[in-house]
């Protein structure tokens, strides 16, 4: 094993050796530079092996050979040695990347990065305080010289900026330290540690400004603008260094040092961390910026690990996985973004676009963002679900909020970027270089990410049990992203199909609702896949996508855990993300999908941690009636299914994200992806079918939104002029009946609400794929443009005809038995006029079903449709499937039905509906939906025939062939009566859907982005001012903690 | 008794209830006359306008959906007949009512909304689409005291089902909704007047401005299914509003009786009153209707 | 003695600091930190004072004896000659920033790089 | 006068006062295909009317003309001033209801057609569009000595002077104006002559169709619509 | 003056942190543990008779080796930022000579200057001053130097060349002491020789040497650098 003061001689060795190789070939000396870091790297790689493989003891090095407290020493133990090794790595990774650079200055520049990174390393292995101090200010200084990298008079004031600040802090450390060293009468940290040397009085001043200052290294918000205009002035390759290399070893010492002091110190740095955390990630929301705004993400993120190491006790032997979770997800992915931001070479996040000239740097660019948002399978998703579990076991619930609400501020800053990108305007962006260095270390960045999520997925309780089979069959598809899309469509819906059969026959007659959903998810997975034929050439991106979300929906259905649950979740929330983001113009509304989303997600994460306190097992029984805060756990975790439902107050995102997805894409989102909200609220209200929160009864109030909802969204769809987004508002309505049925907490009311589930899935995605199909052919979302192609689509016509006959509740189709049971719930709940006001909601539907189908199919033909083809055959036989499907379910619906009564009646045991054979009775009524079904087609053929035989000798006449007043019609698109056909109606109730949630929630959004924008107003670019905020942030901590000046 | 024995029955009823239907339209036609002081039509004037309108040796059509509008409107119609139990006590007249309750009824009716939404829409006339989206639209609005009458019944006898809320109401006449639940039948008659489309809530048909709204286009035949469907229509609803609230009918005569009455509130109020708007209408019926609706239930819950 | 020499230092590090945070002239923050700097020296030396005790440097037998209790403290004059180095350091460091930014600007005033923020 | 010789080089003979909306025009379609809009052929169903016999059976057919006779819907096409004398018949006064008379909103489900008084070419242009939009059998009634021989206006410039030329009069009521009661006389002509099966105007107009176009074009010269409007 | 008053209510109160740290303070009367340690075994394990140097140079060595490198960071920082582009060499400034005495005077005083420097880093064991020190004396003869002849300049190759052979040097002694003494730049690598003796307390004359020239020629080259970009102008 080689010692690791090598690390030492071997950077200063070849630091100094580069001083006789001034004029030598750069090459030659960047090589070295890089063969230095490389054997460093290899150093602690080496010593890190030993640990983790064969449980080496920690290896202390004396200097001099003396021993310590009288020399100095340093420790190589696990931790330092996979500090020093990320270090190590990053400044190889990084040394890469600004291979140019190093050219271009030459090799002092290289003597600077080496010193640098020697420093980083020093302060790792130090035990001794002031050796810290010295090796401190080496880093910082080869800081100082490395911004000024890249010579402008931007980075050279950053530059001047930083070290007016560092060396403002130096000055208050080293008096720090020499009074530690007065007062303790040793530099040894673990002389200090054992001996206790620091209980005096005058020491805690001491250790108070020791302890300051490193926290002010770690550039904590507020006192930290001199950071923040060095993320932003320097090179992205430098910011990269500093934000993953100084701030990592800076946090490794201060969880050294806060060994020696004072425990009220880890709530000090919890405290520091939160509001840094909170804070950063609030500016970061007006930041344009790329470089800042990732510097704002560092800064919030190293707030994040403050509060972490705060909680160090309090997490206990979890602390180190947490802690190392959300570290490398920093590391990696912050460097990463950094190393792209120099690749890209755009300062406006806006001009981001310019990646979509090589779409595989956007994937990278995803995996860094979802890494730092912490989404699965990323390793910082594991960590922040252990830390969120482990706070909440220990009732530290504010301190959950505010980790969660940063959490969202980060996502909103990081998602909106990330929109940019994937969907802006990138014509006008000049292609960026790609020098091999520079690509190596990113590539290696991110195949690093995912090596790392593979281990880490496993160190944690209950990790084993999540199923990451189907992320390897993703990996696989985006490997094959070249392929023909025929091709890949043909795979993904065989494997589907074959995890299909492994799945839905294990339900059979075990577990009705998971067979049910299991099935919408899986079938409807095929169905909505098979238009992707229609695709040419190879649609890079959708197949990963499509199947994270199809993945992430079947593991909400297989979970068995809050833990697997909770992953799925956010599997399926990144996959429909990225579907929904491919549409033309869906940036702003995916943008907002995913905030509602993200936001929901915490909700419930909060919810889940608050049920799992307590409690050792993650299983879903830990969901029950009578834990501490039940209600609250209900309320939160169904805020979180309500933001997928849709539910009014919740619903802002849903009419964009559906209404501007891609054609076969909606129909995937929207009656499929939509029901894991209802799966969500069955798998809740089983567990804890009843909630209170003082005189609120919560399930009660979820009714009423249901019935606002339902009343709101079929009100909004009526007014709609765009096809899509008439059957999205559709979706608000659907689930609000739906909400409304779960929230009933009767046999009936979930009856109802399952029927409606499985109505909704079908008629819904009928619907979305006849209109996709038709929206394919004429190329507009605008219904009065479109018109009489009854003519030219008679198949898509029957689709959507059935399909709004389903809707709307029409005898004889299934749509009716939703309608039946509402009626017989509503009446024995007692929810009369939240019945009646559903039913309403009911009725209302009615006018967007004829506006669809009227709109589009009747009317009068427009000119530029005259030729107009079917839609696409592979858009018609999956809604041919879909509705023989809803044929079969409207004639025997007991089949169905009848399983999930029996199901229901463990619950609810007072089974409220008898079948005999098709006969459905209810203690109010009955229905047989066979005989109506057959009732209704005699009748109907009947009748056809009265009057086939009454106009025998009917003639067709042409499309202006109107009574028109005497006069004739001139133009189709003047003739056809479709655009704001429901004027009177707005007219009338226009009042109740005054957009004032969308109002309330712009606002929120203006009021944060005005108080952002404020408080970033402190960071003047004065440096001076900069170096004042680092003063009062010490004072005032100092007023703090000390309770007063004296 | 079987389905298929049922059907002659079921026809003779049908027959019964179109003649009624058209004879209770001309004695209306008549009535009307004789509020404007005239003398008006004679009463079978509605006979000879069928077979006129049956008897048009031309016809003209839009497209299948034009075609196929007239048959699902008088499904509708025959529908809700089918599925109305006509006779309380009856097995003949009972109809198919076995197959589903008062929901069914009140679904079917969009059955033939939605066939004659779609049939005018094919027509292709601008005046259609705006008659259908008025209709729609106001039938939104009379369709939710109805609602609130319905349930308030539900809650009142815990049965959804037609023939049982008949037999609740036998044995005197103050076992009818009428008196005892007076908001609830009040709610329900409101939305009678909209439900059968008579002034003030006659915009849809607007005979001048839109000329005849929804069915402009239609002709001929066409137009004679329309007419026995509007025949049938009006009286069977007529029937359901007296099944529900004024305690149904146990013979041929008193069905013809109470539809009668039923019916003549409507052609009352609709001659006395000018004609709503539609934004009017809906929110007209948004208020008090609405009321007597909630009120209803709280009258029945609470008293 | 070293009551005299901590006060100084702190004087001049709250001095210095004075300058640092009050001068426009980046010069002159220079030269507020080098005073700082100076204090902080200033206090390390104070620290290792003892009262009738003699330099560490033997270079008298009779301090080979008992040396412990003939000597001051020899640790913070170590780490003074540390500190003074890394100052020196930084203040060229410092001074060299203040020459480029003058080049860029032609000026010095502190409130004239602004360039970035927020 | 050239314009009058200008002919299409295309070698359709193009009238002068061939109507703009009736030219051949283009459009894109969605898929960036140009489609060519010829309107008369494309909105228009072009058939020329057919002749739809009486019913077979004597007995049958006089009874479905009493149906007819009793249930005559009127077109309320005002046309002229005499349409001031039309409207009486709805009041009580006169209450043509009575006679099974009702006015219908279109000429889709008219039975009647009343030319009431002068009709100018511009209108002629319109009542032969709604005449033939209206489903046979139907009737014509030419109220007032204007649709006779021109009445007054037999020298006007923009009238016509006999309306048997363009379409087939079922019954004339003479009067300058006829008052209503000459009306309801007129109607129990008209409900005679239908049951006694006369009433078929629709047909002679199908079996003379290339006349009475020959009459119409020639006298509306600005024709925009197919030869018939079904 | 709203700035001036918070800076100065900052100042106040950080003063006040101050005085705490001084309330807390009653001067030492004894050595503290490590001190101590240093005067008891000083003499006998390191052989300096300069205890500061033997702390300097072996107990804290490691400090040492971090300082010297912050020179060298500083002045490769201060060598590519400053680097002469170029464009601007045709713009001398126009520079006042310096006046006669102090050219003689530098004539005169710099080789005594380097003198001096050298015995202050050869004998820093064993008394005050050393490697530091006696670089910075000698830099100040170099900057002295460059005073009196602004329109000279030094030779950085020179300059750096011996600033790497020195660095090289420290940290190649520094790997001896590893290999042949305890650990790390420990300087029982020699012969402790006797105490109170030019050649004795091992490598520390050597490695004292070493840093002073390294020092030296670090703010040597820092000083020259500056004066060229002041060339520049």
């Amino acid at each position: 094993m080689v010692n690791p003061i090598h690390i030492v001689s071997i950077s200063l060795g070849v630091a100094f050796f580069l001083g006789f190789l001034r004029k030598a070939n750069h090459n030659l000396t960047s090589t070295i530079m890089l063969l230095a870091f490389a054997a460093n790297a290899f150093i602690s790689a080496q010593w890190l092996w030993a640990f983790i493989y064969s449980n080496t003891e920690p290896f202390y090095i004396f200097t001099a050979g003396f021993r310590p407290p009288y020399s100095i020493s340093l420790l190589m133990g696990r931790n330092e040695a996979i500090f020093t090794f990320l270090i190590n790595i990053a400044g190889l990774l990084s040394g890469i990347f600004m291979l140019k650079t190093y050219l271009r200055h030459g090799v002092y520049a290289m003597m600077a990065f080496l010193g640098l990174i020697l420093g980083l390393n020093i302060i790792i292995l130090t035990r001794d305080l002031f050796n810290f101090f010295v090796f401190m200010e080496v880093s910082s200084i080869a800081t100082a010289g490395m911004i000024i990298l890249i010579k402008n008079v931007k980075s050279v004031s950053a530059g001047f900026k930083y070290i007016v600040a560092s060396s403002l802090i130096s000055i208050l450390l080293l008096l720090g330290i020499v009074f530690i060293y007065y007062f303790g009468g040793s530099l040894n940290i673990d002389d200090m540690i054992t001996n206790h040397l620091l209980v005096s009085k005058g020491a805690e001043v001491a250790v108070f400004l020791v302890l300051m200052s490193i926290l002010l290294e770690l550039k904590p918000f507020p006192a930290n603008g001199w950071a923040l205009d060095v993320y932003e002035g320097s090179l992205p390759g430098i910011g990269a260094l500093l934000s993953a290399t100084s701030a990592t070893a800076v946090y490794f010492v201060l969880n050294k040092l806060l060994a020696f002091a004072n425990p009220y110190w880890y709530n000090v740095v919890a405290v520091v961390g939160m509001i840094s955390f909170i804070g950063s990630n609030l500016l970061g929301i007006k930041q344009k910026n790329a470089q800042r705004l990732l510097g704002y993400s560092s800064v919030g993120q190293i707030g994040l690990l403050l509060v972490i190491l705060g909680f160090s006790n309090t997490l206990g032997e979890k602390f180190e996985y947490i802690a190392f979770g959300v570290l490398i997800s920093h590391y990696l992915a912050k460097s990463g973004l950094f190393w792209l931001a120099g690749i890209v070479k755009q300062d406006n996040i806006k001009n981001w676009a310019a990646l979509q000239k090589k779409p595989i740097f956007l994937f990278f660019m995803g995996v860094f963002l979802f890494t730092l948002a912490g989404f699965p399978p990323f390793p910082s998703f594991f960590a922040k679900w252990q830390l969120i579990m482990e706070l909440s076991t220990a009732g530290m619930y504010a301190w959950v909020i505010g980790i969660l609400f940063g959490s969202f501020l980060e996502a909103v800053y990081l998602f909106r970027w990330f929109g940019y990108a994937m969907k802006g305007e990138h014509n006008d962006l000049p292609m960026f270089e790609l020098p091999w260095h520079k690509i190596l270390p990113v590539v290696i960045g991110v195949l690093s990410v995912f090596g790392i999520s593979y281990i880490s997925k496993d160190w944690l309780p209950g990790g084993t049990s999540l199923n990451f089979i189907p992320l390897y069959f993703i990996a696989f598809m985006y490997l094959i992203d070249f392929a023909p899309a025929k091709v890949k469509n043909t795979i993904v819906i065989l494997v589907i199909t074959y995890y299909s059969w492994l799945v839905i026959p294990n339900y059979y007659n075990t577990d009705i609702i998971r067979l049910i959903f299991s099935s919408i998810f899986l079938i409807g997975a095929i169905l909505t896949l098979i238009p992707g034929y229609l695709k040419k050439g190879s649609r890079k991106g959708f197949y990963p996508a499509a199947l994270l979300m199809f993945s992430g929906l079947i593991g909400l259905v297989e979970s068995t855990n809050i833990y697997q649950f909770f992953f799925s979740w956010e599997l399926m929330t990144i996959g429909s993300y990225l579907l929904i983001i491919r549409g033309k113009y869906s940036m702003p509304h995916a943008f907002k999908y995913l905030l509602f989303s993200v936001g929901g997600a915490y909700f419930m994460l909060m919810g889940f941690g608050m049920a799992h306190a307590g409690q050792a097992s993650l299983s879903f029984d830990i969901l029950r009636t009578g834990v501490p805060y039940s209600s609250i756990i209900f309320l939160l975790i169904a805020i979180g299914f309500m933001t997928k439902l849709a539910s009014l107050g919740f619903h802002i995102w849903l009419p964009g994200a559906y209404g501007e997805s891609e054609a076969d894409v909606a129909p995937m989102v929207s009656s499929i992806l939509i029901n894991a909200g209802v799966f969500g609220f069955i798998i809740l209200m089983t567990h804890i079918p009843d909630a209170n929160i003082g005189y609120f009864n919560i399930p009660y109030m979820l009714g009423w939104i249901g019935v606002i909802s339902a009343l709101v969204g079929n009100i909004m769809a009526s007014l709609q002029e765009d096809a899509r987004k008439l059957v999205a508002y559709s979706s608000i309505g659907v689930m609000g009946y739906v909400l409304f049925g779960m929230a009933m907490m009767s046999h009936l009311g979930w009856l109802t609400a399952i029927t409606y589930t499985i109505n909704h899935f079908l008629f819904k995605g009928l619907l979305f794929l006849a209109i996709g199909g038709v929206i394919l052919r004429t190329k507009t979302f605008n219904m009065y443009e479109m018109g009489g192609l009854i003519k030219k689509m008679p198949w898509s016509f029957i689709a959507v005809l059935i399909g709004i006959i389903t809707l709307a509740g029409i005898p004889p189709l299934s749509g009716y038995a939703g309608k039946w049971l509402f009626y017989n719930a509503i009446v024995l709940k007692g929810w009369y006029i939240q019945g009646a006001f559903i039913m309403f909601a009911g009725i209302i539907a009615f006018l967007y079903c004829f506006r669809l189908i009227y709109a589009i199919f009747l009317g009068q033909l427009k000119d530029e449709h005259r030729n107009i083809k079917e839609a696409s055959v592979w858009f018609i036989i999956p809604q041919y499937i879909i509705i023989i499907t809803i044929m079969l379910f409207s004639a025997f619906p007991q089949y169905v039905l009848n399983p999930i009564g029996n199901w229901l009646s463990q619950y609810f045991p007072n089974n409220a509906l008898v079948w005999n054979g098709s006969l459905a009775t209810s203690s109010l009524g009955y229905w047989n939906a066979f005989n109506i079904m057959m009732i209704v087609m005699g009748m109907f053929v009947v009748l056809l025939l009265f009057l086939l035989l009454v106009n025998r000798g009917s003639k067709k006449v042409g499309q202006f062939d109107i009574v028109y007043a005497a006069e004739r019609p001139e133009r189709p698109e003047t003739t056809h009566m479709a655009y704001n056909l429901y004027a009177h109606y707005n007219k009338a109730i226009g009042f109740l859907i005054t957009p004032w949630i969308t109002k309330s929630w712009d606002n929120i959004s203006e009021w944060v982005n005005t108080i952002a924008n404020h408080t970033r107003k402190i960071y003047n670019g004065n440096g001076q001012a900069y170096a004042l905020h680092i003063l009062i942030y010490i004072v005032i901590a100092y007023l703090i903690i000390n309770g007063g000046l004296f | 008794m079987g389905v298929f024995t049922k059907i002659p029955y079921v026809l003779l009823g049908l027959f019964i209830l179109i003649n009624y239907g058209l004879l209770v339209t001309g004695i209306f036609r008549r009535i009307s006359a004789r509020i404007g002081k005239r003398i008006g039509m004679p009463v079978y004037q509605p006979w000879i306008n069928l077979v006129k309108l049956y008897a048009k040796r031309s016809s003209v059509y839009h497209g299948i959906m034009f075609y196929l509008g007239p048959v699902f409107r008088l499904g509708g119609g025959v529908g809700i007949f089918l599925f109305m139990p006509l006779i309380f006590g009856s097995e003949y007249f009972s109809n198919f009512s076995f197959a589903g309750d008062l929901i069914l009824i009140m679904y079917f009716m969009f059955f033939g909304m939605l066939g004659m939404a779609l049939g005018a829409g094919e027509g292709g006339h601008p005046y259609s689409a705006i008659g259908i989206s008025r209709g729609l639209a106001q039938f939104t609005a009379i369709e939710l005291p109805l609602t609130f009458a319905i349930i308030a019944i539900a809650i009142q006898y815990q049965t959804l089902s037609l023939t049982e809320i008949v037999a609740a109401q036998q044995g005197g006449i103050t076992h009818w909704v009428l008196f005892t639940n007076p908001f609830a039948t009040a709610a329900g008659m409101l939305s009678f007047l909209g439900a059968m489309g008579a002034s003030p809530f006659n915009v849809v048909r607007a005979p001048q401005e839109i000329p005849i709204g929804p069915p402009v286009e239609f002709n001929s035949g066409f137009l004679a299914v329309l007419r026995t469907n509007a025949a049938l229509l009006h009286i069977v609803e007529a029937i359901l509003w007296m099944n529900l609230f004024f305690g149904g009918a146990t013979n041929w005569i008193e069905l013809f009786i109470k539809s009668f009455c039923v019916y003549f509130f409507a052609l009352f109020v609709g001659t006395v009153f000018p004609r709503f708007r539609v934004d009017q209408s809906i929110r007209w019926y948004l208020k008090v209707p609405l009321i007597l609706g909630i009120l209803a239930i709280l009258y029945i819950k609470f008293i | 003695m070293e009551y005299i020499g901590l006060i100084t230092g702190f004087i001049l590090v709250i001095l210095g600091i004075w300058g640092f945070l009050t001068q426009k002239n980046i010069l002159k923050m220079i030269i507020g930190f080098t005073i700082s700097d100076t204090g902080i020296n200033v206090i390390i030396v104070s620290i290792s004072y003892l009262k009738n005790r003699t330099a560490p440097i033997l270079n008298r037998p009779d301090l080979l004896t008992d040396t412990v209790n003939k000597i001051t403290d020899p640790v913070p004059q170590a780490l003074v000659l540390t500190a003074i180095v890394i100052g020196v350091g930084v203040t060229a460091l410092m001074l060299s920033y203040a020459l480029r930014l003058y080049q860029e600007k032609n000026t010095l005033d502190i409130n004239n790089f602004k360039d970035l923020k927020w | 006068m050239s314009e009058i010789n200008n002919k299409n080089t295309s070698g359709i003979e193009k009238d002068k006062f061939f109507a703009p909306e009736n030219e051949k025009r283009t459009v894109t379609a969605p898929d960036g295909q140009i489609i060519e809009i010829d309107p008369l052929n494309d909105y228009f169903c072009g058939d020329a009317p057919r002749v739809h016999k009486p019913h077979k059976n004597k007995l049958f057919e006089s009874f479905l003309n009493w149906a007819r006779a009793e249930s005559i819907w009127v077109l309320g096409f005002g046309t002229g001033c005499g349409s001031i004398e039309l409207y009486p018949l709805l009041t009580p006064r006169f209450d043509a209801y009575r006679f099974g008379i009702q006015m219908a909103p279109t000429p889709r489900q008219s039975s009647l057609m009343i030319i009431s008084g002068y009709l100018s070419v511009k209108t002629l242009k319109r009542v032969v569009r709604s005449y033939e939009q209206m489903q046979n059998p139907k009737f014509v009634m030419g109220l007032g000595s204007c649709t006779i021989n021109g009445g007054m206006y037999w020298d006007s410039y923009n009238t016509i002077n006999r309306l048997d030329y363009y379409l087939p009069v079922d019954t004339y009521i003479a009067g300058c104006m006829p008052r209503p009661e000459a009306l309801l006389a007129g109607f129990n002509h008209l409900k005679k002559a239908i049951k006694e099966g006369k009433g078929e105007g629709a047909n002679k107009y199908a079996e003379n169709f290339e006349w009475y176009k020959a009459n119409q074009k020639k006298i509306i010269k600005d024709w925009n619509m197919p030869d018939y409007n079904w | 003056m709203y700035k001036k008053l918070l800076v100065f209510a900052t100042i106040f109160i950080l003063a006040g942190i101050f005085l705490k740290l001084y309330q807390n303070f009653d001067g030492s009367k004894t050595l503290n543990k490590t001190a101590s340690y240093y005067a008891k075994n000083g003499a006998s394990e390191v052989g300096s008779t300069n205890i500061v140097t033997a702390i300097v140079v072996t107990y804290r060595g490691f400090d040492t080796l971090g300082e010297v490198t912050i020179l060298f960071v500083a002045a490769a920082i201060i060598g590519f930022f400053l680097k002469t582009n170029a464009k601007g060499t045709n713009r001398i400034r126009n520079l006042r000579f310096s006046s006669e005495i102090m050219i003689t005077a530098s004539k005169i005083l710099m080789p005594i200057m380097f003198l001096i420097g050298a015995y202050v880093f050869v004998n820093g064991h064993l008394s005050p001053g050393g490697g530091f020190q006696g670089g910075a004396i000698i830099a100040s003869g170099v900057a002295f130097f460059l005073l009196a002849n602004p329109t000279l300049s030094v030779n950085h190759k020179v300059l750096s060349v011996l600033e790497s052979t020195s660095g090289l040097i420290f940290v190649l002694l520094g790997i001896a002491g590893l290999i042949y003494g305890g650990g790390f730049l420990d300087n029982r690598v020699l012969p402790l020789g006797k105490f109170g003796t030019l050649f004795s307390a091992g490598i520390i004359p050597l490695v004292y040497s070493f840093i002073g020239l390294k020092v030296g020629a670090e703010l040597s080259n820092i000083i020259s650098s500056l004066q060229q970009i002041q060339k520049e102008e």
